[in-house]
C-alpha cells in the first residue's frame, strides 16, 4: 500500500477537564474517499479541526506523506495541500467567484496587476472539469450553499490539495446538488486526492467512500474497507454504547392536547408538519442535523415565520406569532445554543434565571431582589446548581449553564416546554439531573417537546417518537416501537418498509 | 428543480450585475438630469465660469472622498479627515510664510508627511489599541483640531504669502479643466486601478466583505486596516496643501465639518457603510451629485440652509436603499434568514 | 510686510502706535490717576480672528503702559453662548473689568450685569451689546457714518446703478446689524434709487464660508454690480474670489479690511478702495476706558471725559458710546504706508 | 474572544471603574482647590455645574442606548432643532407653557424617526443618526436660518440662569439630578433595566427570552429625542439665544462622557453612577482649565484624549494579560508536540 496522504496516530485532546479525543489513529489515502462517522459529541469536529490547523492535539503525532508536521494556522495547513471544507463556507459574498478562491495570492501579470484573466481562466477550468455551470465572474451573493461549497471546493484545488476534508457537507444540500457535489468527489478521488468525508448519512456514505472509520466518545470504535461494513454494523457502532445511564422518564398521566401544530411549512426548510403533544407527554423530535427539527421549534416558538400552517395551543391559535406572544400563551424554549441563545454570559446566574419573568420580580414598579431571589434560588435549588447565583454564569461550567436555561424557563411555569439538544456538551452528572428534571415535569403535567440527536435519551427518554428527514416527518414511533435503528433509518431517509426489513434483520432489537 | 434553482441564480447574477452597474450610471444619470433641470431653469448654470466654480467646490471632498471609501470597504469611519485637512493647511501656508521660495513639490511632501503621521495615530490605535475606529477618530477629530486651534491661535496666512505658482493650481484650469480637478482624477484612476488591480485593494474588499473569512484566507487584518487609516492620512494631507492652494486664505478652522459631506458622498456613492461593496468611481460621483446638488439650490435662490437637510436626507435615503436592495436580495436567494 | 504671521505683532503694534497722528488734543493737566493691581479680561469675538488678535494686541499695549495685569481670552468659535462660560469664569476670578466685543447683542445681557453687580466694570468694543449690559461702548467710528459711507463709497464706484449685495459676518453680530440698517436708510434716499439691495448673506466670518457666499451670491444674481462686506474675513474672500473670476473689476466691492490682507486684491484691481480704523487703536482706547472705570475715575455718564494715552481725551457720548474716530479710507495709492 | 471577556470582567471586579472615577473626581476637586482659589467657591461651582448640564441631560439616555449596543449622534441636532422652534414659536406669539410641550414632542417624533429607522429598517444606528445629525440640524436652519430670537421672557431667562434658593445648584440641574435619579432607578431597579443589559449582553438570548427589543430600542431613542428637545430648551433660556447652530457639537461631549464612565462600546455594560462621576469630572477638569486660563482648544485635547483614553486602558490591560496568558499556552503546548 501506498504511504498514507495524511496519518494521524494516538491523538488527544481535552478542552479544560473534558477529554474528547482519546488516542485516535486514522489514515488517509491517495485516490481514497474515507467516510468518519459518529454521533453529534463523538469528536469528529476536534479531529477535523486538529487536522486543519485550527487546534494543536495535545499529543499524539500527525504526519503529512509521512513527515511529522505541526500546523499553527490554516495557511500552513492549506500550503501542504490539506483543505477544508466546512458546512458553512467563509466567502466574500460580494466579491466575485474567482477573486474568492485566489484571494491573498491572485495571480500576477508582468506589470504587477491583478491577471483577472489568468484567475477566470482557471477558474474555469476547475469549473469545467467539476461540470458546473458557474461562471468565474458571478459574485458569491447570491449562490446557493452548494455552490459556495464548490467555490471552497475549487480553492482546495487551486492550492493543489491532496487532502480534502469535507465536514458535513450535504447538511444543507437537497437531493440534486449532493448528486452533483458527488460527481464532483467522484472526480477528485480518481485524480488521486484523498478525501475524508464527514457525514451522518448513510446511504452517502455507502455510495462514495471506499473506506469507512466510525468514531464514539472520542475513539475510534471500528474502521475499514467499505465493502466490510453493512448499514446495521455502521449504525450498531455509532450508537452501541450501553443503555448505563439513568433515564428516569416515569410513567405520567397522559393529558389534553397542548400543543397542535398543522401544515406547518418554511420554503426551502420544512413543510407538512403536523402533530401533537399533550399533558405529561415527553415527545422527541428525533433526526439529523440539518434534518430541520430545531427550524420547527423556532417557528413554534415564533422566532422564525411561518410560511403557512397552524400553532395552536390550547385553544389559543398563534399566527405570526413573537417570542414574547408563545410565552404568554405557555410556550417555552431551551435553546439548542446555550451560550449564543440561552444565556447572556457576563450576567449573574439570578438576573439570567429571572430574564423570562421581569413581570413577576417587580414591586410598585421596581425590581425586588427578594423577589428575583426567590424565583432564581428555586429553580436552580431544585436542579442542583453549583455555584453562586450571584456570579456571572461565564464562570459555570456547561451542565450548570443548562440548568440555568432550564431555570429560566422553568420560572415562566409553561404549559408546553421545548428543549432542544438539552444534554449537548454536559457532563453524566448533571445530564441525569436534567433527564430527571425533564420527567419530573411531565409527571406534573407539563407538554415536553424534546429535540435530541442522543439516540439513547431518546429512546429513555420519550414517550412517542417523531423522526425528521430533510424537512419533513419521516416516522412517528410510540416508545415500545423505538430502537436506534428504527429511528436511524426513518432519519436517514429509509423507506418505511426498508426501515422495517433492516430492523428486522437486527435479531433481538425488535419486538 | 435544478433547472429552476440555476435560473434563479443566473438571474440574480444578472440583476446584481445590473444593479453593481447601474449604481454609477443612475448616478451619472442623476447629475445629467439635475444639470437639465437647473440649466432650463437658469441657462447661467451651465456657463464655463459656474463649471469651473462646481469642478473646484467638488475637487476637494472628492479628494477626501477617495480616502474614506477605502476606510468604509473595510467596515471602518474616519471623522478625523477635517482636523487632518485643517492642520496640514496651516501647516502648508506656514512652510510658504517662514521659508519663502521653498519649492511647492516639498511644501506640498510635508503636508502629506504630516497627514501621514496623524494618520498613523488613527492607525495604531485601532488596529492595535483596539479601540471601535468611530471612538478613536470621533477622538482624534477633537484632538487634532485642538492642537491646530492651539498651534495656529488666530492667525492666518495671506494669499499673498503664497507664492502665485501654487495659488494657480486651485485657480489655472487646463483644457478648461481646473488643475486641481485634474489632480483629483489622476488620483481617482490611481485608486480606481489600486483597488482594482493589486491584492491589497481588493484585501480591503474582502475585509469589510467577511472579516473572518479574511483572517483565514491568511490577510494580516490589522496590517489592512492600518494601511487604510494611514491613505486617508496622506489624502487628507494632500487635501490641506490643497486647501490652500483653493482659497489663499487659511486660519485654523480649515475644513471645520467636511467629515459629513465626505461620509455623505461616499455613502451616496454607493460605498455601503456595512463594508465591502462600492468603487471609488461611484463614491467622486456620489460626491458629484451633492455639490450639483448645492449648486442647484444656488442657483435657484433656495436659502443656503436647506442644503445641510438636504444632505442628511440624503444619507439616510442611500443607507435605506442599499438595505432594502440587500433585504430584498436575500429573500430572493432564499438563503436561511433568521429573525434576529 | 513681509510677514503677516503675528508672532510679532506687538512690537509691530507698539510701533505703529508711536508712528500714528495722535488724533484729538490732550490736555495732561486733568489726567488722574489708575489704580495700581487692576486686572482687566479681554474677550474678543472669538480668538483666532486675526483682525481680533490685532485689536486685543492693542489692548495690551495699552495695559502695559498703565502698568494694568491684562489678558486675553475666548471662545474659538464667535458665538454667544461660548463667551458666556468665559464671562462666568471672569467673573469668578474677579478681574477689575472685562473688555468684550459681544457675539449676540441680548444672549450676554444677564450675565454682564451678573458681573456688574459685583463691581467688575464692562466695556464693549467693537461690536455692542444692549446699554443695559456694559458701562461704556468704544466704537470705531459712529456707526451711522461706517454704514453710509460704505453705500456712499459703493454708489461712486458702479455710478448709482444695479444690483448690490451685502456680505456680513455672523448675523447677530450687532455692530455688522447696526451698519446695516443704515446702509439701508442711506439707500433709501432719491439719489440711490437706482440702486437696489438684493441679497445680504452671512460668511460667518469663516473664510471658507465667506468665499463659497461670494461664489453663491455671484451665481445666483448675475446683474449683481457690487458686493459691500463690512468685515475684515468676509472682504478678503470676496476679493479672492472676485480676483480668479471672470467678474473682476466688473463687480466692484467694498468693505472693511485690513491693509495687508486686500493689499494685493487693491494692486491687482479687483477692489478700488476700501477703509478701516486702526484695530489696534480701538482695542488700546478700550483698555484704557475699562482702567479708567475700574478706578473709579469715570462712570460712564454722558459729558465724562478721560485721557487715553496715546490717543489722548475721549469724551463720552450718549449712551455711553466712546468713538475712535473716522475710518481711513485705503487705496491704490495709500495702502502701502499703512501695515497691519 | 470570551478569554478576553473574562479578563476584562475580573479586571472590572478587581478594580470597579467607578472607583477610579471617583478617586480621580478627588484628586480632580482638591487638586483644583490647590491650583486655584476661586475653584472652591460656591459661584465658581453655580458656573461648574450649569456649564454641562445640556451635554449631562443627553448623556442620560445615550448611556441606555450604549448599554444596547447602538448609538445616537443626532443628539446636539435635536438640541438646536428644539432651540430653534422653541423660538420660532414665542416669535409667533405660542404661549410658553405650549411651546415647550410643542418642542419637547418635535424631540420625541425626532427620537421616534431614529428610533423607526433602525428598528424597523435594521440600518446600523451609527449611519443613521450621522444622517439625522445633518438632518436635524438642517431643519434647523430651514426654520430659522440665519436670524436668531432673544426676547424671552424674563422669568424664563431667570429660570434657565437662577440657582436653588441659598445653594449653588443651578436651577437647570437640579432637572438634570432629577432625571438621573430616574434613570439611575430605572437602569438599576427596574425590569426595563434588566432588559437593556440583556439585549446589550446578549440580543440573541433577550431575543429568545422573549425580550421586545424593537419596542424597546424604539423607546429608548425616543427617550433620548425629548431629552434632548428638554436641554435644547434649557440651552435657550439659559442663553436667551434661539439659534440654529445651538449645541453644535455636543454630542462629541456627551459620547466622550459616556464611555469614560466605564460603559463598555460592544453594550452591555456601564451604569448610571459611572457616567454622572465622568460628567463631573469632565466639567471639573474643564472649568479648573478655564480658571487657569488654559486655552480653550486645549480642552478639546483634553476631551478627545479622555474619549481615547476610556476605551484604550481597559483593552490594553484586557490585551497583556492575554498576551501573558497565550504565552504560557504555547509554551505548554511547545514542549509535548
Amino acid at each position: 500500500m501506498t504511504t498514507p496522504a495524511i496519518e494521524l496516530v494516538d491523538i488527544h485532546k481535552s478542552f479544560g477537564s473534558t477529554r474528547v479525543l482519546e488516542g485516535v489513529s486514522l489514515s488517509l489515502f491517495p485516490g481514497e474517499v474515507h467516510s468518519l462517522m459518529g454521533e453529534n459529541g463523538a469528536g469528529k469536529s476536534t479531529l477535523v479541526k486538529i487536522m486543519a490547523g485550527l487546534h494543536l492535539p495535545d499529543k499524539g503525532s500527525f504526519r503529512v506523506n509521512g513527515r511529522e508536521v505541526l500546523f499553527r494556522s490554516t495557511s500552513q495547513a492549506q500550503q501542504v495541500g490539506v483543505s477544508v471544507i466546512y458546512q458553512e463556507p467563509a466567502l466574500f459574498r460580494d466579491l466575485s467567484i474567482a477573486e474568492n478562491v485566489f484571494m491573498h495570492r491572485q495571480p500576477k501579470t508582468a506589470y504587477g496587476w491583478i491577471d483577472y484573466a489568468e484567475m477566470n481562466r482557471s477558474v474555469a477550468k476547475h469549473l469545467n472539469q467539476l461540470g458546473v455551470s458557474l461562471r468565474p465572474e458571478d459574485p458569491v451573493l447570491g449562490l446557493s450553499i452548494a455552490d459556495q461549497q464548490i467555490v471552497e471546493i475549487i480553492k482546495a484545488l487551486t492550492f493543489e490539495a491532496k487532502v480534502l476534508i469535507m465536514d458535513e457537507p450535504t447538511a444543507a444540500l437537497s437531493l440534486e446538488e449532493v448528486k452533483r457535489l458527488f460527481q464532483v468527489v467522484e472526480r477528485l478521488r480518481s485524480q488521486g486526492v484523498a478525501l475524508l468525508f464527514v457525514s451522518h448519512r448513510l446511504e452517502e456514505v455507502f455510495a462514495i467512500s471506499q473506506r469507512i472509520t466510525v468514531m464514539r466518545d472520542g475513539r475510534v470504535v471500528g474502521s475499514g474497507a467499505a465493502t466490510e461494513w453493512t448499514t446495521e454494523e455502521v449504525i450498531r457502532k455509532m450508537v452501541g454504547r450501553s443503555l448505563d445511564a439513568l433515564y428516569p422518564k416515569g410513567s405520567a398521566e397522559i393529558g389534553k392536547v397542548v400543543l397542535r401544530v398543522r401544515e406547518l411549512r418554511r420554503a426551502g426548510v420544512f413543510k407538512d408538519i403536523s402533530f401533537e403533544v399533550r399533558q405529561g407527554e415527553i415527545v422527541a423530535l428525533a433526526g439529523l442535523v440539518g434534518a430541520g427539527r430545531t427550524e420547527v421549534a423556532r417557528a413554534i416558538f415564533g422566532i422564525d415565520p411561518l410560511d403557512s400552517g397552524e400553532v395552536r395551543i390550547g385553544e389559543m391559535v398563534l399566527a405570526n406569532h413573537t417570542p414574547e406572544m408563545a410565552m404568554k400563551a405557555g410556550i417555552g424554549l431551551v435553546p439548542e445554543d446555550r451560550q449564543q441563545q440561552g444565556l447572556v454570559m457576563e450576567m449573574t446566574t439570578m438576573r439570567n434565571a429571572t430574564l423570562t419573568v421581569l413581570r413577576r420580580v417587580q414591586r410598585f414598579g421596581l425590581v425586588s431582589r427578594r423577589k428575583e431571589w426567590e424565583i432564581a434560588s428555586r429553580w436552580t435549588k431544585r436542579m442542583q446548581l453549583k455555584g453562586h447565583i450571584e456570579e456571572p454564569v461565564n464562570v459555570l461550567s456547561g451542565g450548570n449553564q443548562q440548568k440555568v436555561v432550564l431555570a429560566k424557563w422553568l420560572a415562566t411555569r409553561p404549559k408546553l416546554l421545548i428543549v432542544d439538544e438539552p444534554t449537548r456538551g454536559v457532563d453524566v452528572g448533571a445530564k441525569s439531573e436534567v433527564h430527571r428534571t425533564l420527567s419530573q415535569l411531565a409527571k406534573e403535567g407539563m407538554a415536553v417537546m424534546m429535540i435530541s440527536s442522543d439516540l439513547p435519551e431518546v429512546i429513555g427518554m420519550a414517550d412517542r417518537i417523531l423522526v425528521m428527514h430533510e424537512g419533513k416527518l419521516t416516522a412517528e414511533l410510540a416508545r415500545s416501537d423505538a430502537t436506534e435503528e428504527t429511528i436511524m433509518f426513518a432519519a436517514t431517509g429509509q423507506t418505511e418498509s426498508k426501515a422495517g426489513d433492516k430492523a428486522n434483520a437486527a435479531p433481538g432489537k425488535q419486538k | 428543480m435544478t433547472d429552476q434553482g440555476k435560473s434563479i441564480v443566473a438571474n440574480n447574477n444578472l440583476w446584481v450585475g445590473t444593479l453593481v452597474r447601474s449604481r454609477e450610471a443612475s448616478l451619472v444619470l442623476l447629475i445629467l438630469a439635475l444639470t437639465a433641470t437647473t440649466n432650463i431653469l437658469n441657462p447661467r448654470f451651465l456657463s464655463p465660469q459656474s463649471l469651473k466654480d462646481l469642478m473646484l467646490n467638488v475637487s476637494i471632498i472628492a479628494l477626501l472622498v477617495l480616502g474614506q471609501t477605502v476606510i468604509i470597504l473595510m467596515r471602518q469611519i474616519d471623522l478625523s479627515i477635517s482636523s487632518i485637512v485643517g492642520i496640514t493647511a496651516f501647516l502648508s501656508g506656514t512652510l510658504f510664510v517662514n521659508h519663502p521660495g521653498i519649492p511647492n513639490l516639498v511644501v506640498v511632501l510635508i503636508a502629506v508627511g504630516a497627514g501621514l503621521a496623524l494618520g498613523a495615530v488613527n492607525a495604531a490605535l485601532i488596529a492595535w489599541g483596539k479601540i471601535p475606529a468611530l471612538i478613536t477618530t470621533l477622538g482624534t477629530l477633537y484632538i487634532f483640531r485642538g492642537a491646530d486651534y492651539a498651534w495656529v491661535h488666530g492667525r492666518q496666512v495671506n494669499a499673498v504669502n503664497v507664492p502665485g505658482s501654487f495659488l494657480a493650481v486651485g485657480t489655472s484650469t487646463c483644457l478648461g479643466i481646473p488643475l486641481l480637478t485634474w489632480i483629483v482624477l489622476i488620483l481617482l484612476a490611481l485608486f480606481s486601478i489600486g483597488l482594482r488591480q493589486y491584492r491589497t485593494g481588493r484585501e480591503f474588499y474582502a475585509i469589510g466583505s467577511n472579516p473572518g473569512a479574511a483572517v483565514l484566507a491568511g490577510i494580516n487584518v490589522n496590517r489592512r486596516v492600518a494601511t487604510g487609516f494611514l491613505i486617508s492620512g496622506v489624502i487628507a494631507g494632500l487635501a490641506g496643501a490643497l486647501w490652500l492652494a483653493r482659497f489663499g486664505t487659511v486660519d485654523a478652522t480649515a475644513g471645520e465639518g467636511i467629515e459629513l459631506s465626505v461620509i455623505t458622498s461616499t455613502v451616496v456613492g454607493g460605498v455601503a457603510i456595512t463594508g465591502g461593496v462600492g468603487t471609488v468611481v461611484g463614491a467622486v460621483l456620489g460626491a458629484l451629485l451633492l455639490s450639483v446638488f448645492s449648486s442647484t439650490l444656488v442657483f435657484l435662490r433656495v436659502p443656503s440652509f436647506w442644503q445641510q437637510a438636504f444632505q442628511g436626507a440624503m444619507l439616510l435615503l442611500a443607507i435605506a436603499m442599499d438595505a432594502y436592495l440587500a433585504h430584498r436580495h436575500a429573500l430572493r436567494s432564499r438563503v436561511k434568514w433568521s429573525h434576529v | 510686510m513681509n510677514n503677516p504671521m503675528n508672532q510679532s505683532i506687538t512690537i509691530k503694534i507698539a510701533a505703529l502706535i508711536l508712528s500714528l497722528t495722535i488724533l484729538g488734543t490732550t490736555s495732561h493737566g486733568e489726567e488722574k490717576e489708575i489704580k495700581k493691581g487692576l486686572k482687566i479680561a479681554f474677550v474678543p469675538k472669538n480668538i483666532n480672528n486675526p483682525y481680533n488678535v490685532i485689536e486685543t494686541g492693542g489692548s495690551m499695549v495699552a495695559c502695559k503702559e498703565m502698568g494694568v495685569e491684562g489678558k486675553v481670552v475666548g471662545p474659538s468659535d464667535p458665538s454667544a453662548s461660548s463667551q458666556v462660560s468665559y464671562i462666568n469664569t471672569l467673573i469668578t476670578q474677579r478681574e477689575s473689568a472685562i473688555v468684550l466685543a459681544a457675539n449676540d447683542p441680548n444672549a450676554l445681557i444677564p450675565y454682564l450685569k451678573r458681573a456688574m453687580d459685583q463691581k467688575i466694570k464692562v466695556v464693549t468694543m467693537d461690536s455692542d451689546t444692549a446699554p443695559e449690559g456694559r458701562s461704556i461702548f468704544v466704537n470705531q467710528a459712529t456707526s451711522e457714518g461706517i454704514g453710509r459711507g460704505q453705500v456712499q463709497m459703493l454708489a461712486k464706484e458702479i455710478n448709482n446703478q444695479g444690483e448690490i449685495a451685502i456680505l456680513s459676518a455672523t448675523p447677530n453680530a450687532t455692530n455688522q446689524n447696526t451698519w446695516i440698517k443704515f446702509m439701508q436708510e442711506e439707500l433709501q434716499k432719491p439719489e440711490y434709487k437706482g440702486m437696489k439691495l438684493v441679497k445680504i448673506a452671512y460668511g460667518n466670518d469663516e473664510d471658507q464660508k465667506s468665499f463659497t457666499e461670494t461664489q453663491g451670491l455671484l451665481q445666483a444674481y448675475p446683474n449683481l454690480k457690487g458686493i459691500i462686506s463690512p468685515t475684515t474675513v468676509g472682504v478678503a474672500a470676496a476679493a479672492r474670489y472676485l480676483s480668479t473670476s471672470p467678474l473682476k473689476g466688473k463687480v466692484a466691492l467694498v468693505g472693511l479690511g485690513t491693509p495687508n490682507q486686500m493689499r494685493e486684491f487693491v494692486k491687482d484691481g479687483t477692489v478700488k478702495e476700501f477703509a478701516l480704523w486702526s484695530p489696534a487703536d480701538l482695542g488700546y482706547l478700550a483698555a484704557y476706558a475699562a482702567a479708567q472705570l475700574a478706578s473709579g475715575n469715570i462712570e460712564g455718564k454722558e459729558g465724562e471725559t478721560f485721557t487715553a494715552g496715546k490717543l489722548g481725551s475721549r469724551t463720552i457720548g450718549k449712551d455711553g458710546v466712546v468713538i475712535l474716530g473716522p475710518p481711513t479710507v485705503f487705496t491704490a495709492e495709500n495702502i502701502d504706508q499703512f501695515n497691519f | 474572544m470570551s478569554e478576553n471577556e473574562s479578563s476584562t470582567r475580573r479586571l472590572a471586579r478587581r478594580l470597579s471603574w467607578e472607583a477610579i472615577l471617583g478617586a480621580l473626581l478627588l484628586i480632580a476637586i482638591s487638586g483644583g482647590g490647590f491650583i486655584n482659589k476661586d475653584f472652591l467657591t460656591a459661584e465658581n461651582w453655580a458656573n461648574l455645574l450649569a456649564n454641562f448640564v445640556e451635554i449631562a441631560l443627553m448623556a442620560l439616555p445615550l448611556s441606555l442606548i450604549v448599554i444596547t449596543n447602538e448609538i445616537d449622534l443626532s443628539v446636539a441636532s435635536i438640541l438646536g432643532l428644539s432651540s430653534c422652534l422653541l423660538g420660532l414659536l414665542w416669535e409667533f406669539k405660542c404661549p410658553m407653557p405650549a411651546a415647550i410641550v410643542i418642542c419637547l414632542f418635535a424631540g420625541a417624533l425626532c427620537g421616534a424617526l431614529n428610533g423607526f429607522l433602525i428598528v424597523r429598517f435594521r440600518l446600523p444606528s451609527l449611519a443613521v443618526t450621522i444622517g439625522t445629525l445633518a438632518l436635524f440640524r438642517g431643519f434647523a436652519f430651514i426654520l430659522l436660518g440665519d436670524t436668531a430670537v432673544a426676547d424671552f421672557p424674563p422669568e424664563y431667562a431667570a429660570f434657565g440662569l437662577g440657582v436653588i434658593a441659598h445653594t449653588f445648584v443651578p436651577a437647570p440641574f437640579a432637572i438634570f439630578i432629577f432625571l438621573a435619579i430616574v434613570f439611575w432607578v430605572v437602569l438599576h431597579h427596574t425590569t426595563i433595566g434588566r432588559s437593556l443589559y440583556s439585549v446589550g449582553g446578549n440580543q440573541t438570548a433577550a431575543f429568545f427570552s422573549g425580550v421586545n427589543i424593537h419596542r424597546l430600542k424604539m423607546l429608548l431613542f425616543i427617550c433620548s429625542g425629548t431629552i434632548s428637545a428638554l436641554a435644547g430648551i434649557i440651552y435657550t433660556f439659559r442663553f436667551s439665544s434661539s439659534r440654529a447652530d445651538n449645541g453644535t457639537g455636543f454630542e462629541l461631549s456627551a459620547i466622550a462622557a459616556v464611555f469614560l464612565g466605564g460603559v463598555m462600546v460592544q453594550g452591555g455594560k456601564g451604569t448610571i453612577t459611572g457616567v454622572v462621576l465622568s460628567l463631573l469630572l469632565i466639567g471639573i477638569i474643564n472649568n479648573v482649565l478655564t480658571l487657569a486660563d488654559v486655552s480653550n482648544e486645549i480642552l478639546r485635547i483634553v476631551t478627545g484624549s479622555l474619549l481615547i483614553l476610556s476605551v484604550l486602558l481597559p483593552n490594553l490591560i484586557a490585551s497583556t494579560r492575554e498576551r501573558w496568558r497565550f504565552m504560557r499556552r504555547q509554551r505548554e503546548i511547545a514542549a509535548p508536540v
